[in-house]
């Protein structure tokens, strides 16, 4: 978001006075008018955020073989449910303490679970007039926290076991991610130094593809991957699935980024969700098209499940600065995003690291593309601040989790036996198969 | 009585059940098959790796003849799926010892 | 919805002069703005409560037999479109009598089609300018209407005769929906006799249930479901489907809760449909983990279909109150509608009641539970007062659609013949499959 | 679009004296209310559009045989990334002149890339502040020239190469596309002659129909559809795809119509789109139910197929006036087109007119229906102008389309070979399938 | 040993599975096929033309027996699987020289 | 000629597709079965009810080998194919009568 919740409220009520009548009592219609278009920004981002819930669950459940639908799906549905309880639980105060510290701009000094306005709250009750409806906020950045630990599941598809990774899940959105979100977007030491990430291309996608990675390092790559030094490509079970995913994460990052705008009800601020809506687009159109040609020059054939993390790699690239770039830059960030994509993944291969569904490049390599891309159309950028804040965020993100993989490996272990792999994760953990009919009769 | 079993091209199915409707046979099992054979072994790339396409898809027909039809039956499916291209596909006969109709509880060449 | 669509009329007027400038002529820009914003929220609420319809249309494709794909989306495009031209024809004013009835509180006195206001029709022609564009609101109010009729269709899945189940949602989206909604949200007498259901867990979803029901008991298991005293699952054709489906519902009840508020032109409406997009969020997560809990403690193993069945249970258990309750008590509620599904999705099969989707659980059960829950967060609900809507309304739409089915059963039979069954409803009564692909040559 | 980009501006500064309060500066909160809402409608009309892009790849999935499906998501994500890109390259200052023109009323003389308007504009340095955000604009109008490629991609499906159908792609939606709506929704010699066309049946549904029809008639039937002088029907893969399609590109059409009224910051207005939105459904549902009732008459059977190409037909019919019919008129003029297409879709393979998902039809017929069913309803619109303007559009958007179809088949040849045809594109062109297990193990 | 080829309405599976396996027999292989005989032949209507449908969805069931056994499971499966409509399918009988079980190398009856 | 059924676990299909084709064998059909055998009766929960799983996935390979060969592939499939655990699968041999390759008409051992 462009910077901490609380600062949106501000820039609204200076910007008041401009308006052609008067201000008395401080408050009037148009600033009520501003906190409903504020709110319903929230509202209608968050629920294209929410969408974006779907998206991974059906890119998902695209790109792992049938034996392993059932079992991701599931993971899909119970990781975006305890994200929503988690982060009221704990995650959303510890992510915006407004000011109180406990450890001053690393931890929040608020702990308890989220509480929301009165009913019909008025005005004066109102938690911030000058923002917007404390339940719009939470609605929609607890689904930026979804968003991240939606990441984290396609990388460790078809061989993690379901409840220690939920166990990761409690940890990633209760603890890592608003902690870490508290830095820049509760106003911590990183929004303090200057870092700039619009939507989150490091706060929340960097984040979602360092846990990743820390799993799949403790987790190792699916049987038969890589098998005599060579790279067996197992094909995912069903790539209109994959599709639909991705059009359903591209529809939802309008959402994701143009809310990240925080406030519609200037002119000013229209304009720019309006930007922000084109630009995402645009980035994303980049993206796939760079990857297809990539795919086309490599290989001499192009390459669906390319084109598609093409597209999400735009995406992701764009969400670090997606208000300032003109509509060429942003078509070049995304498409520098689809050939970072087309690059990363056999180079992960080469490295043996399984990322099932390319989550790793399409996330950790383009969030921190789109990090520093920021500094070539934002003037406020600082490339060294901007690093920086990659390495901090990264570190952090990436050395908590791995503790929190290992403990939950020496704890219970997370990964299925050999056999239940080979028989798929949905006969052996959920006794269920997606598909499971054999006779139309 | 015969049994003749043929891995064909899928597209020349529906060409094939005319020629041997035609040439007298009444029934047939059809399954999806992959192929294994000299057809096979062009590389293919997935998310930039190589890898090998063994399996070719193909239609297998089995069908149940008398034994004074299962040359003429042969030479019939061998005519009509050929294309002359790699791939066109193998016909076997093997002996059949009894046939029943479930049906009728009609046995042998009544049940074909 | 909160109370009758008359109602936030005069709410919203006298809210008013509170507000900071004169109200010369009674009207102004800013009640302009009122007008503009509510009915910009049930176009957005309707848009997104139509997306419901293809919800329930993947869900039941998901959880039916590949044999009967087909004729299940026909049926649910079919009835949707009936539903919209029914809705229009008869049960729109059938449920809206504006105060003219011809059976006082019981019975609209006002017939015809749905009329909408002029083109470009100004404040003095409006319908109702204190509350929104009549054409807006019979856009949402239709959009209900078409979810009754879907819930039915579900549970009748795999036997039942295309024709005869396209009469009934005649009968059940021109009739029985609009008349007993008449008697809540037309004002009728369970709106007088203070009953609460904010956006229809009874109005709503127990009466597609109760519909269900009623055509269950008239209509049969499928073959083969319950043989020799014992239960026989059907496991459903695609989870994928069926998960699909289950977050487009999710999804959807953003707009069916949150514009049920029906108003969102004041701070404290727009706060107000905030509280409920949030708490409707996490009463579906809770009702989600909660399945999925109970089936791992009770079957050893999480069952996918009864996971998203939760999370749909804890949607419709916060629909009757989804304002006043707390995150935490949403939560909850929407977690014990989670357990009910899962113990009564076995009750329902020992009594031999062959529910293909799990509709009765989800739609009936949870929409009684989240009815009776109203009283433990809204203090203007009495217990006896939910009970006895419960029970009239439950009378009235399972009475009534029990002779309508009987009615269709006598004059044209409802079930297919065993041999169409045996073949699948596609074939038979469509000569078209879903999947029809033999080879892929 | 009601008129052209530039007139709604106007209708709203006419209607801002009727507001009760001051205007001093000519400028106030109340035009910057408007000026937020306009732009608002645009976003929220823009993403639903947006998602109709999803909708074709779904629909076009589903009723290509399984060896192609791969392709057609290939496609269909390609050409929307594609015209996202040229659209904004050329198209879009192509189609708005904003009153520069090189030939009056016939090419815009406005060259060059889409430029947005600067970050947080303010009043005074909005493009338009009476209309809304250019950026919100040309997210929208680009929605419109993707979707009027995406309808070309099914009739050709299944036999046309990739890169040839994406260069055709590039022409249709950087200059015919753009070039023929500056006639109209430019404020081009077909807007100065009376053409009426709210939300394009015939500026983008027919000629997206025109487009396929001209390169169907270059490429030639697919293999085996029609022989020895009988039609082959060649069923669709996945029926519940289709219908997912359907089902998403009637949700996109109420932006496809309702944010075409270009305004909602009046009561008017937003009493206009409400109507628009009501309009839009019933439509829809009438081409379904008329579709369904035709196919039981005429075959004795549903067709799911053609109850889809009915909700689409019915779409399209009432897109070219989408406000003025009553909801009864409505209704009709979508049944209506629900009829033509059930009589055009054989009739076209009478004509060995081998379209493969029904898009001449739906997009070219209905377009037609659509664009003279104005006059039936709106008393601005002659049908001597509405005829015209049909064969203006008709005969320059399928000329030109020729041609360059011819230039591409001349170039580089259009139609993969038999033998890659037989096989499917997905294996030889992108060497991939869709759906490619063969063993669950 | 004999190996027994059934061809049956798919919805007959589980009730011949229970009927062959109370006769004796432990092991079986199934398959999904599409079946063309005299039980074809009708016209569906798809976007308004009409079309053959030539094939009709069947099981398939592959058996290996002792010689011994044959005869009783042919009649078993006839039995159970007939409902006297037409396509109740067909069930053909052919010698088998060797069998092995794969997982302890037992051979012939002693694999079964 | 021989024809050798093998059915054997999914997994195992690559591995014993590469062990027949360095013992010569050029080609084969691959078909997708549900096997019933002693590895099933198991019983799974959906939706709150028990219920018997009878059909475990399996792979069939269908080869045809001149005599000769038959023992030694036979046994390259029994050695590759086998885990030890149970529903490892079972190969058969029946006699095959005649082969035709129908891109050239080749027949007997030159079809294969
Ligand atoms: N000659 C044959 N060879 C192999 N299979 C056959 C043969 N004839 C019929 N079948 C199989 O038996 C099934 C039933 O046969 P059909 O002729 O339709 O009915 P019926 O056995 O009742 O006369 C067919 O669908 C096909 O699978
Ligand atoms: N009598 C039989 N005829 C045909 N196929 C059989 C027979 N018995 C077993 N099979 C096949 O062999 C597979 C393995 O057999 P099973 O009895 O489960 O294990 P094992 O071979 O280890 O004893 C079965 O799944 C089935 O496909
Ligand atoms: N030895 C074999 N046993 C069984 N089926 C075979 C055998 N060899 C080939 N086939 C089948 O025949 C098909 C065609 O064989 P292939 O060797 O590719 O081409 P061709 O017959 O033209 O030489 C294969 O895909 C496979 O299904």
């Amino acid at each position: 978001m462009k910077l901490t919740k609380l600062l949106p409220a501000a820039a609204a009520l200076t910007a008041l006075p401009a308006m052609g009548f008067a201000q008395e009592a401080g408050v009037d219609a148009a600033s009520d008018t501003i906190f409903i278009f504020n709110s319903l920004l929230f509202l209608i981002g968050g629920f294209l955020v929410f969408w974006m819930a779907a998206g991974f669950a059906m890119l998902e459940a695209g790109l792992v073989r049938t034996k392993n639908v059932a079992m991701q799906l599931t993971k899909n549905v119970a990781l975006f449910s305890l994200a929503a309880i988690f982060y009221y639980l704990i995650g959303y105060n510890l992510m915006y303490p407004l000011g109180t510290w406990s450890v001053d701009g690393v931890l929040s000094g608020v702990w308890g679970v989220g509480v929301l306005e009165a009913v019909g709250v008025a005005r004066d009750g109102a938690d911030d007039y000058g923002y917007a409806a404390t339940a719009s906020d939470f609605f929609f950045q607890l689904m930026f926290c979804a968003t991240t630990a939606s990441i984290v599941s396609g990388t460790l598809a078809e061989r993690i076991k379901l409840w220690p990774f939920l166990a990761f899940t409690v940890v990633l959105t209760a603890v890592i991610y608003p902690l870490q979100a508290s830095w820049k977007w509760g106003g911590g030491f990183l929004d303090a130094a200057g870092f700039l990430d619009f939507a989150g291309s490091t706060v929340v996608h960097s984040v979602g593809g360092w846990a990743a990675l820390a799993g799949l390092l403790v987790l190792g790559p699916r049987i038969g991957k890589y098998k005599d030094g060579r790279v067996n490509p197992i094909p995912g079970s069903n790539l209109t699935l994959a599709t639909l995913g991705t059009f359903i994460l591209w529809l939802g990052w309008f959402g994701f980024n143009g809310a990240s705008q925080l406030a519609m009800g200037t002119v000013g601020d229209v304009a720019d969700v309006s930007r922000i809506f084109a630009n995402t687009n645009t980035a994303a159109a980049g993206g796939a098209i760079a990857a297809m040609i990539m795919t086309q020059l490599l290989y001499k054939k192009v390459d669906l499940t390319m084109v598609l993390n093409g597209a999400l790699a735009g995406l992701v690239s764009i969400t670090a600065e997606p208000l300032t770039p003109t509509l060429g830059a942003a078509t070049i960030i995304g498409a520098i995003g689809g050939i970072l994509v087309v690059i990363t993944v056999p180079l992960l291969d080469k490295l043996k690291l399984d990322d099932v569904v390319g989550a790793i490049p399409v996330h950790l390599v383009c969030g921190i593309w789109g990090t520093i891309a920021v500094v070539f159309t934002n003037g406020d950028a600082s490339l060294g601040t901007q690093l920086y804040s990659i390495v901090v965020v990264g570190i952090f993100t990436f050395v908590v989790s791995l503790v929190v993989w290992f403990i939950l490996k020496a704890l219970v272990g997370i990964r299925v036996s050999e056999e239940d792999e080979i028989n798929g994760l949905d006969k052996a953990e959920l006794g269920m198969e997606a598909y499971p009919e054999f006779s139309k009769g | 009585m015969k049994l003749i079993i043929a891995t064909i091209k899928p597209f020349k199915l529906e060409e094939v059940r005319e020629a041997v409707t035609a040439a007298g046979v009444r029934g047939m099992m059809v399954t999806e098959i992959k192929g294994f054979g000299s057809q096979s072994g062009h590389t293919e790339i997935y998310r930039g790796a190589e890898y090998a396409v063994n399996f070719v898809p193909k239609v297998k027909l089995e069908i149940v003849v008398p034994d004074n039809m299962a040359d003429q039956i042969v030479s019939t499916i061998a005519a009509t799926a050929k294309t002359e291209k790699i791939g066109d596909g193998k016909i076997f006969v093997l002996d059949v010892e009894g046939a029943v109709r479930v049906r009728t509880g009609e046995t042998n060449d009544d049940a074909l």
